[in-house]
């Protein structure tokens, strides 16, 4: 029983990782200063059409797409890399969403969607999943929404919500019960009439996310990914978007420090250089600790990420780690920061949203650390 | 003035009753949650006219003087009032500054003069207050308040700015720490105290925009404004003094407080009340061990925050540190209740996604909202770091810092 | 269903508490100084016969007791602040143990036991509970122990383990299956052969606790208490227990305090008193805190004892919350007196000590919320 | 000297192979913990005999040269060596103190002579170390070390007392930092470092008992002992540099350690082991919710642990902060294992009451006593508290406190 609570962690990091890493790095830096933050929360867009060409041409979205599509035949160990400095500047792209969908494409594609579909996103296809409907739950398998044929087509009905950046999506993948299963469809973009998608006001303002009713759409019957593998890739879904999710937050907390570091060492009280206030610096160590931590774990995480049990393991942990130590600094940054933490213009806001943000998606700690009581205890 | 057990509980059912009656309709736009919150007109005549309704019934400033406006009659029944407000959950008196700082000042330091200026349209709500303490160079940092009062003839010039003015955009009036004498060694030596009116030219309250999105804050700029020297109170060079005695009436919170809540106060069994409705693996949250374990961890501080407040008043069960329970008020309960709104957020799961505005936010964002707004209380008016100093030197008596 | 959970606690404090509240504290002081507290830890017997025999002349062991019975007729609420003191000056007596068995027996003990044994309590018999088994667990009903009928005896088997003072103790409350139910039995000291009763070794070296095999031991059948009332003594036993536990731990609480204190206050490091550390100064104060919300609800629960769901709800609070208030003290006062703290002449070790014990006794913070649990939501 | 790694793996069987062949027979007595732990013959004996037999099969100082002892191969066999005995729960190294500071430091600064003198006798255990730094008045406070080292023509006559020596009783030798020099303004400049015998006259280790009631340190009273003055090591007056880099190599661990536990290290999964036996409401204690919620969250933080030393090991993922982890290595790993000895404490229920040498102790009170010695690392060597302040300083660049 106790042999598999024996982990010894192991982290390969690739000549490849570590040169998409810095490029990937001062790519966010330069593309994405505080000043385009603060616009793109005003932005009815939050993704820039220029910036995501240029990441297209830098052949991000196919870096773990097989050769044969188009890709960099990579792993995800590499995605990692690109993502966690996006975290860090906050760059909103729809990397992430279209990294996953290309995931469930490899595990349930046919071989026509796969020969079509992946190809597209090396291309700079935008995709974005549709796998949450209102009642909340994290459990990918309860489902609402439905897909029946009807007229040679598969009829849509129900509501999803929380969909990243549906609006400039050119398709979206979608979870419904078809034939009594779970089912995973394809939706292209003008299969979807203007008026199903809604915009929701959601806590991290640098995201913009949507409702989509999908009463009255109807998609080929092609459409559909192997319904035999649904289970399959929406773990792969699960998991996926988690070591992603983890690499965002990883980079976001990174930023969230410096900024607490660089008020602490700025503004003065009682004479003093706040940052030599023990009751500010002992918490600032102990959330860079925290962070250290959930970012060993990240690239533990993207190491063993294909290895069966311990992969999951891995990546669970890690988003467990990462979620309660980015909360834990973006609180701390409000309070930190004084009255200014308490105003708009402060970016400690700006961390906490997003950190709330990233707890309510794929699960929170309490939520891992039950799924991780299950795989190990 | 003692009241039998029967004459008090006679007392709560008539208050009870009153309000029952009197009970404002639910308004058809996002409440705030605290004085400091009032971002909107709407909310602001909200909130003004049921001020006013309370005091004319009788229940405010019940324990304060009669011929200032006051209702002259015993603390013990305000309190009841009070109680029976915040139990109810009616909403706050949206002239707190007046009610719990201002007021209670005047009427201790005040000048007969004072007294009868002010006092009733505190009361009344006629005449909102706000406060003008800090400044943006030194947040915590009372003793280095920089903005120049200089004597001239029989007025002051004011020149400099104060942040986080609560309500400062509808205000008649401020409370006000200045620097008259910035010449002196003893800096606090410096600092006088004023009640300074608001509406006069050179003065601009700007409105800061919170964490939340809202407004509710100003930073306002005083560009050579002049103000009688009437308007000083404590005498000059003593501000110092009376910022203490200020602070004092905040931190024992009810001390001479006019009475009714200032603010609305979450309560455990809310957050617990979001934890039947959400759902977590098919099942209500408030099924999940863990949230269940926090759940009651929060209601035990609750409930001993309240028996906290009751323990006080029985000198024998506070004689070793008699002050310990009151100056820890402020410092252990706020952050009991910053941790327990971002509980309450948290346990949302999927749906803290959401945020005031979307018809899929929990409680329209409340929590949110909540738990942001948190921060003011656990920074403003001395951070929860300066609390923790203040009893660590005070209560313990262990050295400074 | 939300009603009981708006809780506005009630303390009464009457002029009898307040009374005996200075009379122990001022007694405890005088009697037990830190040197008698050394003594004790080195004696086979930690309670001192002088003193108890004080204690009975007081009439404290007959404070809870009706006046019908010899005792004071005053209720537990008394009892807390007697005890409460005797914490915070580690006194050992019997008072708790003996009070605990007093309850029990009005509650169901027979008119014979309770008029020959609550007088004889009255005057200084000594008595002691067998409730505990080798199994560990806090369920007073999980008994292996038993009792059966033979020659017109009562005859016992079984073992009982963590009864307090055993060796000196005139009777012993012990709970056994009887005819296939729970039943407590009263044993006299003369029915206890020397060779069943054991000393055990146990983390609060200020107390001595004994495990007594029950083979062999027979005792007139009239010992039986009322059996059909055994769930509800053992249900008063745990509360009351809970409750004095309570009162003991905030005492010891409070003196944790004034031992940090007082070092951070005379100790220097680099110059400086350590108490102006703010990593020493400020979690002293959240100490300082997290004692005196145990303290009220302390007091809230003798006040509202005896009523119905509110007091087992008050209890159960206050013994969560003490305790845990009690363990955070005591680990960061060994941790705060630096090198001093890590050796036995340290008084930290004492409540270190001592807060693991109250801890196993009658169940631990996590044990009393999932109880609150289950009685409030 | 690179190695492939199948060379690397048979390396690993080779160790493994040994070590499992060469265990030492379980004693029949209470083992300490860590080498500060050890208070008796037995315990002491024991542990001797099994550095050298490492030693001596060639599994202990591996990349120390192989002119004064050492072994002369690469670090990386060392360290599978060590990662094997400690996987493996073999015994640790009794002369850690050798080991880990005065052999690394002997090496880096030593003359030839001393090199000759003292390395074979680190590895064998035959010449036991002990360190002497903290004293009495001054904890953590090593600038303001008070033990007189006069020089009397080529002596020095030491005076003054130091404290936590650990194996004090033990020792042949000990480092030494002493103050040559009581007048000079720079109190730091006054310092002098020393490889001191303690077998002679006027040497007198005291044994202190601990808060488990058990021994394994001293106070260590030096009364005019008397001590060449080629015992001086770096120069006179260089002593709080040479103290600082013996710091280092503890904080950086394995450093330049000849290798080997020093110390039994407690794992989670043990824990949870103890929660699967004790019972609760009949039940596994593992079966309760809060429990199992808090063996994962540590098993999480075990394995952040472990994966922040790999990490260490990659210069581009720690290229923003490059100490970060080693110096965060023993203020957070031993803050977390305390805490995790006081869950596998607290977890216990009623059985937590027993404590060693009670049949009905929980492991025989390993957990208890391990949490209490778990304080000698959240205090020795720089408390948590100055660990915490020195990460603040050098890592994230605050201001000194």
């Amino acid at each position: 029983m106790s042999d598999k609570l024996k982990i010894y962690p192991v982290i390969n990091f690739s000549d490849e990782q570590e040169q998409l890493l810095e490029v990937a790095t001062n790519f966010c830096r330069n593309r994405w200063p505080n000043e385009r933050i603060r616009q793109q929360i005003k932005d009815e867009d939050s993704i820039d059409a220029y910036v995501w060409q240029e990441i297209v041409e830098l052949g991000w979205p196919g870096v773990a797409i097989p050769e044969e599509y188009g890709g960099s035949g990579l792993d995800l160990a590499e995605v990692v890399t690109l993502v966690e400095p996006m975290g860090q500047y906050l760059l909103a792209s729809p990397l992430v969403s279209t990294t996953v969908v290309a995931q469930a494409l490899i595990v349930a594609g046919t071989d026509n969607q796969k020969s079509h579909l992946l190809p597209a996103i090396c291309e700079g296809s935008v995709a974005s999943q549709a796998l949450s409907e209102p009642h909340g739950d994290w459990d990918l398998l309860n489902l609402n929404c439905k897909a029946e044929r009807e007229h040679g087509k598969l009829s849509l009905s129900g509501t999803k919500n929380l969909i990243t950046d549906a609006h400039v999506a050119d398709i979206i993948l979608v979870s419904v019960i078809f034939e009594g299963e779970p089912a995973l469809v394809m939706v292209a973009k003008e299969d979807i009439p203007q008026s199903s998608i809604r915009r929701e006001t959601i806590i991290d303002e640098t995201r913009r996310s949507y409702r989509l009713c999908l009463d009255g759409i109807a998609v080929p019957v092609d459409n559909l990914l192997r319904q035999e593998d649904t289970i399959k890739a929406l773990n792969r879904i699960e998991l996926v978007s988690c070591l992603l999710h983890t690499a965002e937050i990883c980079g976001a907390n990174n930023a969230a420090i410096n900024t607490v570091v660089e008020y602490l060492n700025t503004r003065k009280q009682f004479g003093r250089f706040i940052g030599s206030y023990q009751a500010l610096k002992h918490p600032t160590v102990q959330c860079l600790q925290e962070y250290e931590a959930a970012r060993s774990l990240l690239y533990y995480a993207a190491s063993v990420f294909e290895n069966e049990h311990e992969g999951e393991v891995a990546v669970r942990m890690a988003k467990a780690q990462a979620g309660m130590a980015f909360s834990f600094i973006a609180d701390r940054a409000i309070q930190f920061h004084g009255g200014f933490g308490f105003t708009y213009e402060c970016d400690a806001q700006l961390y906490r949203r997003r950190a709330i943000w990233h707890e309510s998606q794929f699960g929170d700690g309490n939520y891992h650390r039950q799924k991780l009581a299950e795989l190990l205890l | 003035m003692n009241k039998t057990d029967n004459e008090l509980d006679d007392f709560r059912y008539e208050v009870r009753d009153w309000l029952e009656k009197n009970r404002p309709k639910k308004p058809d736009f996002l409440m705030p949650q605290s004085f400091m919150e009032v971002g909107t007109d709407e909310q602001f005549h909200y909130l003004r006219e049921w001020q006013q309704k309370v005091y004319e019934a009788g229940f405010l400033g019940m324990a304060w003087p009669r011929e200032y406006g006051g209702g002259g009659r015993s603390q013990i029944l305000q309190d009841i009032a009070t109680q029976e407000m915040k139990v109810g959950k009616f909403p706050f008196m949206i002239n707190a500054i007046g009610v719990s700082w201002a007021g209670p000042l005047i009427l201790n330091m005040g000048t007969e003069e004072d007294k009868r200026k002010y006092i009733k349209g505190i009361l009344s709500a006629e005449d909102i207050w706000c406060q003008g303490f800090s400044e943006p160079d030194h947040g915590s940092d009372l003793g280095n308040v920089q903005l120049k009062a200089e004597r001239d003839g029989d007025d002051y010039i004011l020149t400099g700015s104060k942040i986080w003015t609560t309500l400062g955009n509808y205000a008649k009036y401020m409370i006000l720490l200045a620097r008259t004498n910035p010449k002196i060694e003893n800096k606090y030596a410096g600092l006088s105290y004023f009640l300074s009116p608001m509406k006069i030219q050179g003065v601009d309250p700007v409105p800061i925009q919170k964490l939340t999105g809202e407004y509710g804050f100003c930073q306002t700029y005083f560009d050579g404004v002049r103000i009688p020297a009437s308007c000083l109170i404590g005498g000059e060079g003593n501000g110092w003094r009376v910022a203490i005695q200020t602070l004092q009436y905040e931190r024992n919170a009810e001390g001479g407080a006019a009475g009714g809540p200032t603010s609305e106060i979450p309560y455990v069994h809310e957050v617990i009340d979001v934890a039947r409705k959400i759902k977590r693996d098919g099942k209500p949250a408030i099924e999940n061990p863990h949230i269940r374990d926090q759940a009651i961890k929060f209601l035990i501080t609750e409930v001993a925050c309240r028996a906290n407040l009751v323990r006080d008043e029985i000198p024998s069960l506070v004689i070793e540190r008699p002050q310990s329970l009151s100056m820890s008020l402020k410092g252990y309960g706020c952050d009991f209740w910053q941790k327990m709104q971002e509980f309450a957020m948290s346990l949302q799961g999927q749906s803290a996604a959401y945020y005031v505005g979307d018809d899929l936010a929990v409680a329209g964002g409340r929590w949110h909202r909540a738990y942001f707004n948190s921060f003011s209380t656990t920074i403003g008016g001395g951070t929860t770091e300066i609390q923790r100093n203040i009893v660590g030197e005070r209560i313990l008596g262990l050295p400074k810092s």
